[in-house]
């Protein structure tokens, strides 16, 4: 047993703990340290992992050393080593950047935070499904917790819709769950893949009836039109470095999606005949939903906001065609997106903390004390987001586009995703243009960017490039892992 | 302090945990008797501070007596209530009714209230005066369903409950 | 050729190097920065040799092999031309930037944008991969975006660069496109592969698409019409930007990218068609409105859309010559648009006026630049022994020899002619306008020469001009030879670069079009009166009048999706899972039954009245809401009993326990939300609830009963075969939660303990007070805590305690376990909070409850990580019996410590939730105690 | 059937007859505070026989050793009388009508 | 019985449902908490009806499938924090923006008919 | 023949609970209500004592013990509620 595999989910439990105990919890210096310190160490955990699952084939854990089904197993491939390193450099980033006086404006912070990545973490490595409703709403309190943080009627009013909407969300989740027990009479992912060609016409039905809830419950957490709704207001509102952890929030819906119907489902003829095609046209109208309030934005943290509807639409509609190419498309887009519209919101706020009373509204403000650094910073992650060259965005917007099988898939894609790429040009070169050229009044003294948040901000601006540069074997990288997922859904749990 | 009120401070809980215990586990085997010890002590030791100032019961016997009488009265009062349930409704004579109490403690004032409850057509509606946080209870509102005579009420309260409780607190 | 990639990373690096140099003087700036694409230039011209011999050069190294895109540069004659003009003409923007630029203009920024610019267009032209090009190409749009807009306090400039480049942009994408077609169609992007497939392209059914998609980034980049209104208004750019960018190069990359697709896509009629229509309008319109600009700048900047639309037309004439002559004006033009655009700069920078209505009789004040102007414009005009009349004349000689429009095929002389004579007339009027006709009106200041070295570059491209008027052969004969060569991507055609070949019609056409444009310009005032008095357009105000118009529709479209209204956010959710739930519940039909039924009996019937009536009830009564809570709590209550009837015990436990910390719960938000409230929704939306709510129903509840109806085949058995001898527990339920799915319940207590923080984080500072009478306006009741209850709950706690431990230690072998015992000890202590107050029970507990939680959860964790030890999987139990002397057996399992955390976590998270709210109307608010 | 099973018989029937009258008072008394008086007590007597008719079967018939009942009694016993004073305290201070023929009332009235 | 709990869990969901929709966040609260009943019975109807056979060793001949009372289990306590956390945030939300609609506004009457009802 | 009185018990029983459900509907007042609800508490027991006596088993005895125990919980709670508005204070 390679104990390693869990240590994503224990690790921030244990920080979590730690800093609710003495004496972290009597000293915010000691916490801090103690919160950045575990990030690190849980992103260099997680590049092990990548690592490890690079040359090795997917890994079971078996937790209490029940065999599957019967026990809970966690599965360590490819796509969720993945997930794992990108959830730690987020982590690692709001850490840091919350360390530098944002944590300060209500309790617990830290151990919402990695609460958070524990979940997150949780749902990405668990074959559970039940295991993964579990860790769902380990993500989801603590998401709802963190959304508060720092308070004022915006994050209540946000939090309500938000929570509400979940807490449904959980209960057809449950309903699903227990479908698909019903029917089927497991909860374990690659045993429920094997079993599907088994079922019977009623039980084929049941999970049917399962898969539509569960298409509701992860087209929620992903914020897939129509249920996209809560997304604006509760990330825009939120804390610059929450909203920042945030943005993996939606990529957990989009990863649930892909596990349950790229792979564990992925034989099942009904996945074909109705699930892909309602994936399909719901993941083009929310690039469209995403555009829209892209356009409507009054704000760059609403116009961040939208911006992750966008790539989740361009990422479901891709995940709905279910082959290789597309997963590995999927996979760099993922990553891309996440880190690009993370340093978005971290940059609003900085942008926001030296505009004086604008604020990051797009209106004239004063001029930024520090133009050159958010100015750089602006051009990368706009360009990253639009999908221009020569940073991350083009490559993965180039994946997208070539993912597609030629036809009217082709046509449709195609001109949803280029269409949007101009007007997230239009719009974030207004917004650009608005923020830092349109300046008006007399300097004032501003919060600068101190090193924590500055470096917090470099973190993940500096990943575009770098997924640019090493795109060659980043992308090769993401084809195997492709190949994997879709290889392992033809294995039953006992061939691990 | 290594005085046997510190380290055992009340006997009589402890001895009720005890069976209390042993009546939840459903058997004196030899474990739940060690176990049933050891929390009976435990527990007492562990609320301590929980424990309102309360006096000690000084008549063991008279308190065993006392319940026995209560149980036979509730058997008496739930025959009485039925007929008058069943009854037409009209014959029944309500009424608010002030017991005046002797007994200060609020053990025994609880005690008192929770007999009158659970015995014939009267519930304790309050404990008299109302205001004043901590001021001196003085008497007992009870609410009864078929009130024949007050005082004869009164008296049967103060003779049959409220004197034997005087005895063992 | 290693050296290619050194040509494209040379000015890359040089973009950084006026950045470092930011605290040299200026003219040492300036020095320093031309060093790299000087060293740059010398490599071009150390590879040119090869060239000139008719090799082409290639560098090639793989990037992302999963797009097709590699670094794949060549170096071929079209090449090598466009390369030197972007080194040469870049070093000399350089030069004449040097004194353009104010002292207050930042010099690093400009000429770092300028490197960056440099780089991209000389990453187009070398290019060997098409998505390589696009790269680049994109990349030109965003450093010219980034220097149009180079005095960003100007909102023209805002503007302007934002209208590049969204029609740039535009452009862009739609190449883009066209270029996954033809990878997609063709099997790769490298230009090698690509050229020679032209037939196969050209057959294939989406050749059509692939073109107008590639001609619409070629044309919105070159400034065709109609997408011509860009490059006037990026005239806000300082003027070193416009003579490089707008003349010289970027603007060339859409004729450099139709020259390089020439013998790709090039020899279809419809190629002939798009290409030969846009060029002719565009030629047409850029001249016509030239003639009316008093911008000097605007002027140039219609000429050089006029003349990119000769260039265009001339490749869309798809004859081998007009594409000779076609690379032939590229050349000319870059250089006499160039100079004239530094001259235009001169003169704005030496007068400070750009306006041809007030710049008079300059000549006067600067006559070497004038002269130097003069030249340049005569070259634009066409005048013989300048460089443009060769190309005018090559151009016209094809325009003759045309007959793809069949009968109208005269036209297209004629048209050129038209054309030729306009831009003779703007090419008049910028001589005489500015250099003569009187004097100056109103100038800022007194023109003058300006600094010795910002004339050396046009020196230099003037001269260039006249010397290749006179001697073409000589001078770029080689180059054009081996850029045409490379364009056509075949053999050369015959031609000959002398200056004069004798009286024919093209040189009839120009006689015609210098007579007519002459006489066109001294009759100027009736044409401008007439052009007055057709309606003004300002393409600049239009642009952010339509931006505007799209931002206003997509607010309002964002509106009426996003209404914050969460009841239609709700009803969105409902109506979607019915309606994909239709799908699979109407396959399923008749409901089939596989297993035996249980009998139905009174009792159960009666629960089922007892749960419906009393659910309705909760509906009809949700606005009294003190009674719906009664109402809800009879449901919870039925469903307790039936998880007794169906044989589940540690659901019923659960279920109840839980159910009384719930209604503890919503009492105490009832007394902070509104007790009653009227009625809100009108009848229509109470059907459509009821409707939808009545379907969801129906939907869920026949789900269940097809499930309960389905044969058994669970793994189930494992459980009960192993509880006792793999989990040491009879209660299966109790094994799989601490055991077989301990990690759920790791979860499940992380959960509780996290919601606990958030409720903590929702009661800090939260601004309540307490009503001081109920929403009857009844006064309080004065007794705070009720004696009997006092003395009665205090009696309770060690009797609930005793029955938690009881509840706790049974858990594994029968109904019980840590986590109903944790409630059971919650419970007795808020009762102790209910009967006694906060400062009673505060003074006699002193436990800080988020350390618990954190504690509880740690056990349980550390309990399953001591599995390691052993080097089993996490969570992993053990589990052994002793046998104590006197005692007799006991069983000792590591779930027991697991168990602890559990019941340690719910004692904690309840009464930090409880007590935390229950606390608000006290003095121990919950603050922000340091805890973050 | 021997004795001791019409033992458990008679005690569940009685038992449950006492309950089914403590509910027939809370639905036809006329007033909350006559109402009152029905199910905290016939609740009491009729659990009180339950227990008793639990506890016999297990004891008798089954032949276990089985006193935990008891306890259910004890807690009904210790918190039934809490309730019901809280309840009438409530009752009270909501103003609640009493029946016509209600004495004393200005007893209560405080 | 198996129509009789289906019945159950349908009306159950029913009510919920309609609560869920309303527009004050205590009958949100209301309809999820019945919600939850609901979604605990229908999971625990997941794994059969069974009577009189406990998921305990030795007690009982028969026996339930104990995995879904487990899940029941889980799902209460998970279902139970949150409910807490939602009715704490329902009260923020009336002390933070004034009123307990779910929107944190009431709505504008539209006309004065519906405004006084509102 | 126990199990068939045991039956008729069971009628009896919901019977009242139905009666309770009544009563709680009716009302008039909250505390009728409430009383109604504290009574269903009450009454579950005797039918979880009816119900281990008629299967024989005490499984269920625990239910029992904490509904006797913690059923009454909540009726304080909302009492309190009732008499003072705040139920911790
Ligand atoms: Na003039
Ligand atoms: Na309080």
């Amino acid at each position: 047993m390679n104990h390693l595999i869990i240590l994503p989910i224990l690790w921030p439990l244990l920080v979590a703990l730690l800093t609710m105990l003495p004496p972290f919890d009597q000293n915010l210096l000691l916490r801090r340290c103690l919160s950045v310190g575990g990030s690190a160490v849980l992103v260099l955990l997680s590049v092990l992992l990548v690592l490890q699952s690079s040359d090795t084939p997917a890994q079971l854990y078996q937790l209490g050393n029940w065999p599957a089904p019967f026990g809970i197993s966690l599965l360590l491939d490819q796509v969720s080593s993945l997930m794992l390193c990108l959830t730690s450099v987020l982590a690692l980033a709001a850490s840091l950047y919350a360390s530098s006086g944002e944590d300060e404006n209500g309790p617990f912070f830290h151990a919402l935070l990695h609460f958070q990545v524990m979940g997150i973490n949780g749902a990405f490595l668990t074959a559970d499904l039940f295991n993964l409703f579990v860790f769902f709403e380990v993500l989801l309190i603590a998401s709802y917790s963190l959304l508060i943080h720092g308070g004022g009627k915006a994050k209540t009013k946000a939090a309500v819709h938000y929570v509400i909407l979940n807490l449904v969300g959980s209960a057809m989740f449950l309903f699903a769950l227990a479908l698909i027990y019903g029917a089927s009479g497991t909860l374990n992912m690659l045993d429920l893949g094997t079993k599907v060609a088994t079922l019977s016409d009623t039980q084929l039905q049941l999970l049917q009836a399962a898969v539509a809830l569960l298409l509701v419950v992860f087209g929620l957490k992903a914020a897939v039109m129509p249920l996209h709704f809560w997304l604006g207001n509760a990330y825009s509102s939120a804390s610059p470095a929450v909203a920042a952890l945030f943005a993996i929030m939606t990529k957990v819906g989009i990863y649930s999606l892909l596990r349950v119907f790229a792979m564990v489902l992925q034989d099942a003829g009904f996945v074909a005949d109705w699930v892909f095609p309602v994936l399909w046209w719901t993941g083009l109208l929310t690039i469209v939903m995403g555009v829209l309030g892209v356009l409507a934005s009054e704000d760059l943290r609403k116009m961040a906001s939208y911006l992750v509807i966008v790539s989740v639409g361009s990422l479901v509609a891709i995940l709905s065609l279910g082959t290789a190419e597309a997963i590995q498309a999927l996979l760099y887009y993922l990553v891309h997106s996440t880190l690009a519209t993370a340093a978005l919101f971290l940059l609003a706020d900085l942008i926001a903390n030296q505009r004086g009373k604008a604020g990051d509204r797009l209106v004239n403000g004063r001029k930024m004390a520090q133009p050159v650094l958010l100015g750089t910073a602006f051009i990368v992650v706009a360009l990253s987001v639009v999908g221009m060259p020569p940073f991350s965005g083009f490559i993965g917007k180039l994946l997208l586009l070539q993912a597609v099988p030629q036809g009217s898939t082709m046509l449709w894609y195609w001109s949803f995703l280029l269409g949007s790429s101009l007007m997230l040009l239009i719009a974030l070169s207004r917004a650009g243009s608005i923020l830092f050229w349109q300046v008006s009044g007399s300097d004032v003294e501003a919060r600068l960017a101190g090193r924590r948040r500055a470096s917090a901000l470099l973190l993940l601006v500096i990943a575009s490039p770098l997924l640019s540069l090493f795109a060659g074997p980043l992308t090769a990288w993401c084809q195997a892992a492709a190949a994997q997922l879709q290889q392992i859904a033809t294995l039953s749990p006992g061939a691990f | 302090m290594l005085s046997l009120k510190n380290w055992w401070p009340t006997p009589v809980r402890s001895l009720f945990l005890f069976l209390v215990w042993l009546l939840l586990n459903n058997s004196v085997a030899l474990i739940h008797l060690f176990f049933g010890l050891l929390l009976a002590w435990l527990i007492p030791l562990l609320i301590h501070k929980f424990r309102l100032i309360q006096p000690g019961i000084k008549k063991p016997g008279a308190a065993m007596a006392y319940g026995l009488m209560v149980m036979w009265d509730i058997v008496i009062a739930n025959l009485q209530v039925i007929r008058l349930v069943l009854g037409p409704n009209k014959k029944l004579r309500p009424a608010f009714v002030t017991v005046p109490l002797d007994l200060t403690d609020h053990l025994a004032i609880t005690i008192l209230a929770s007999t009158v409850s659970l015995t014939p057509g009267t519930v304790s509606a309050d404990v008299l005066p109302l205001n004043a946080e901590g001021a001196e209870p003085r008497f007992l509102l009870l609410h009864v369903l078929d009130l024949a005579d007050e005082a004869e009420l009164i008296e049967q309260v103060k003779q049959r409950y409220e004197a034997p409780l005087k005895e063992i607190f | 050729m290693i050296e290619l990639l050194f040509l494209v990373l040379l000015p890359l690096i040089g973009s950084v190097v006026p950045v470092l140099t930011k605290s040299w003087s200026r003219s040492y700036s300036a020095l320093a920065t031309a060093i790299l694409p000087a060293a740059a230039l010398a490599v071009v011209l150390q590879l040119a040799p090869a060239i000139f011999s008719g090799e082409t050069l290639f560098y090639q190294m793989p990037w992302v092999e999963a797009l097709g895109l590699s670094l794949s540069f060549r170096l071929d004659g079209l090449s090598l031309l466009f390369a030197l003009l972007i080194l040469c003409i870049g070093l000399l923007v350089i030069l004449y930037a040097r004194y353009y630029l104010a002292v207050t203009d930042s010099m690093a920024r400009f000429y770092g944008f300028l490197m960056l610019f440099m780089t991209a267009m000389l990453g187009i032209v070398l290019s060997n991969n098409l998505l390589q090009l696009w790269l680049f190409w994109e990349l030109t749009s965003i450093s010219s975006f980034l220097l149009i807009s180079f005095w960003w306090h100007r909102a023209d400039a805002r503007s302007g660069a934002r209208m590049a480049l969204t029609i740039t942009g535009f452009g862009g994408l739609a190449l883009l496109a066209g270029i996954l077609l033809i990878g997609q169609v063709l099997g790769s992007f490298e230009l090698d592969v690509l050229l020679s497939k032209a037939d196969v392209l050209q057959q294939h059914s989406l050749y059509p698409v692939i073109l107008i998609l590639v001609l619409l980034g070629a044309f919105t980049k070159s400034a065709q019409f109609p997408f011509h209104f860009w490059l006037p208004n990026a005239m806000s750019a300082p003027t070193p930007v416009s003579a490089y960018l707008h003349s010289a190069t970027m603007v060339k990359a859409g004729i450099f990218l139709l020259a390089r697709m020439y013998p790709l896509l090039a020899g279809s009629d419809l190629w002939f068609l798009l290409v030969t229509i846009t060029g002719m309008t565009t030629l047409l319109v850029g001249a016509y409105l030239a003639l009316f600009q008093h911008d000097l700048k605007g002027l140039l900047a219609y000429s050089t859309i006029s003349h990119l639309g000769l260039i265009t037309l001339l490749l869309g004439l798809d004859t081998d010559l007009a594409t000779v002559a076609a690379i032939f004006h590229i050349i000319n033009h870059a250089i006499f648009k160039a100079s004239l655009f530094m001259a235009a700069g001169i003169i704005d920078h030496e007068s400070g006026s750009r306006d041809m209505r007030k710049l008079n009789g300059l000549w006067q004040f600067m006559p070497v630049t004038a002269t130097l102007a003069m030249v340049a414009s005569a070259s634009m005009a066409g005048v013989p022994l300048l460089n443009g009349f060769l190309s005018k004349e090559m151009f016209f000689a094809e325009t003759l020899h045309q007959d793809v429009l069949g009968a109208l095929s005269w036209l297209i002389p004629v048209l050129a002619t038209v054309a030729a004579t306009l831009s003779v007339a703007y090419s008049a009027r910028f001589i005489h306008d500015v250099f003569f006709n009187g004097q100056p009106k109103g100038l800022p200041r007194t023109p003058h020469e300006p600094p010795r070295y910002m004339r050396v570059p046009v020196e230099i491209l003037v001269a260039l001009c006249i010397l290749v008027g006179l001697a073409p052969q000589y001078i770029v004969g080689d180059l054009l030879a081996v850029a045409s060569s490379a364009a056509l991507g075949g053999p050369l055609p015959q031609y000959s670069l002398s200056i004069w070949h004798g009286v024919n019609l093209p040189l009839l056409m120009s006689v015609m079009a210098m007579t007519l444009g002459i006489l066109l310009y001294s009759n100027r005032k009736h044409l401008f009166r007439f052009q007055a008095e057709l309606p003004e357009l300002n393409p600049l105000q239009l642009f952010e009048q339509k931006i505007k118009a799209l931002l206003n529709n997509a607010q309002r479209w964002h509106q009426r999706f996003e209404s914050a209204e969460l009841q239609r956010y709700l009803l969105w959710m409902f109506l979607i899972v019915v309606v994909l739930l239709i799908w699979p519940l109407q396959q399923m039909g008749q409901f089939t039954r596989h297993t035996a039924m249980l009998p139905i009996d009174a009792l159960m019937l009666a629960a089922m009245l007892v749960a419906i009536i009393a659910a309705f009830a909760t509906v009809l009564c949700q606005r009294q809401r003190l009674l719906a809570l009664v109402m809800i709590s009879i449901v919870g209550l039925v469903v307790t009993l039936i998880f007794v009837r169906f044989s589940a015990p540690d659901l019923a436990l659960t279920q109840l326990s839980v159910e009384v910390v719930t209604i503890v719960l919503l009492m105490l938000a009832l007394f902070f939300l509104p007790h009653k409230i009227s009625r809100a929704s009108n009848a229509g939306r109470l059907i459509r609830d009821g409707a939808i709510a009545s379907v969801c129903g129906v939907v869920i509840g026949s789900l269940s009963y097809a499930m309960m109806l389905e044969p058994q085949q669970r793994i189930s058995d494992f459980f009960l075969i192993n509880a006792k001898t793999g989990g040491g527990g009879y209660n299966v339920v109790n094994v799989i939660l601490v055991d077989f799915r301990g990690f759920d319940t790791l979860g499940e207590i992380t959960v509780l303990g996290i919601a606990a923080l958030g409720i903590f984080k929702l009661l800090t500072r939260l601004p309540l007070f307490k009503p001081s009478s109920d929403a009857e306006g009844r006064q309080w009741a004065l007794d705070k805590h009720p004696m009997l209850l006092a003395v009665v709950s205090q009696a309770l706690l060690p009797l609930a305690l005793l029955v938690s431990v009881y509840i706790f230690f049974r858990g594994h072998n029968l109904p019980g376990g840590g986590f109903v015992a944790g409630l059971i000890t919650a419970i007795a202590i808020i009762l102790q909070y209910v009967a006694q107050g906060v400062d009673w029970v505060k003074q006699r507990l002193t436990l800080e409850y988020h350390r618990l939680v954190a504690a509880g959860v740690l056990i349980s964790s550390l309990t399953g990580a001591a599995s390691w030890l052993f080097e089993r999987p996490f969570l992993t139990s053990w589990f052994d019996y002793f046998q104590l002397p006197l005692l007799g057996e006991i069983e000792l399992a590591s779930a027991i410590a697991f168990d602890l955390g559990v019941y340690l976590t719910v004692v904690g998270s309840t009464l930090m939730i409880l007590a935390n709210l229950g606390k608000m109307t006290t003095d121990h608010r919950p603050v922000h105690e340091g805890q973050n | 059937m021997s004795m001791t099973e019409w033992l458990v018989a008679i005690l569940a029937v009685a038992g449950s007859l006492f309950v089914l009258m403590g509910s027939v008072a809370l639905v036809k008394l006329p007033d909350f505070y006559t109402r009152l008086h029905g199910p905290t007590k016939a609740t009491t007597l009729g659990l009180g026989a339950l227990v008793l008719a639990s506890m016999a079967y297990f004891n008798f018939v089954k032949g276990e050793l089985s006193m935990q009942q008891l306890l259910i009694a004890l807690f009904l016993f210790i918190t039934a009388p809490i309730t019901a004073h809280m309840l009438i305290k409530a009752a009270l201070h909501l103003k609640l009508a009493s029946a016509k023929q209600t004495s004393g009332r200005e007893n209560a009235e405080l | 019985m198996e129509l009789l709990v289906a019945i159950i869990i349908g009306v159950l969901t029913c009510s919920a449902v309609f609560l869920i929709l309303r527009a004050r966040t205590f009958a949100v609260m209301l309809g999820l908490t019945m919600l939850s009943y609901a979604v605990n019975l229908f999971i625990f109807a997941s794994g059969g009806l069974k009577m009189g056979a406990g998921a305990v060793l030795k007690a009982t001949e028969d026996y339930a499938d104990p995995l879904p009372q487990a899940l029941v289990l889980t799902a209460i306590v998970i279902g139970f924090a949150m409910t807490a956390f939602l009715v704490v945030l329902s009260i923020r939300a009336r002390a933070d923006l004034g009123n307990d609609h779910v929107d944190g506004k009431l709505p504008v009457a539209k006309n004065t008919r519906q405004g006084a009802s509102s | 023949m126990l199990t068939l009185i045991l039956q008729g018990c069971f009628v009896v029983v919901g019977l009242a609970l139905l009666l309770n459900l009544y009563a709680a509907i009716r009302g008039p007042s909250v505390v009728d209500r409430l009383l109604a609800l504290d009574t269903m508490y009450i009454n579950s027991i005797a039918l979880l004592l009816l119900y281990g006596i008629y299967l024989g088993t005490s499984l269920n005895f625990e239910v029992a013990l904490l509904i006797a125990m913690l059923g009454f919980v909540s009726t304080v709670a909302v009492c309190k509620f009732l008499l003072r508005g705040d139920i911790i204070e």
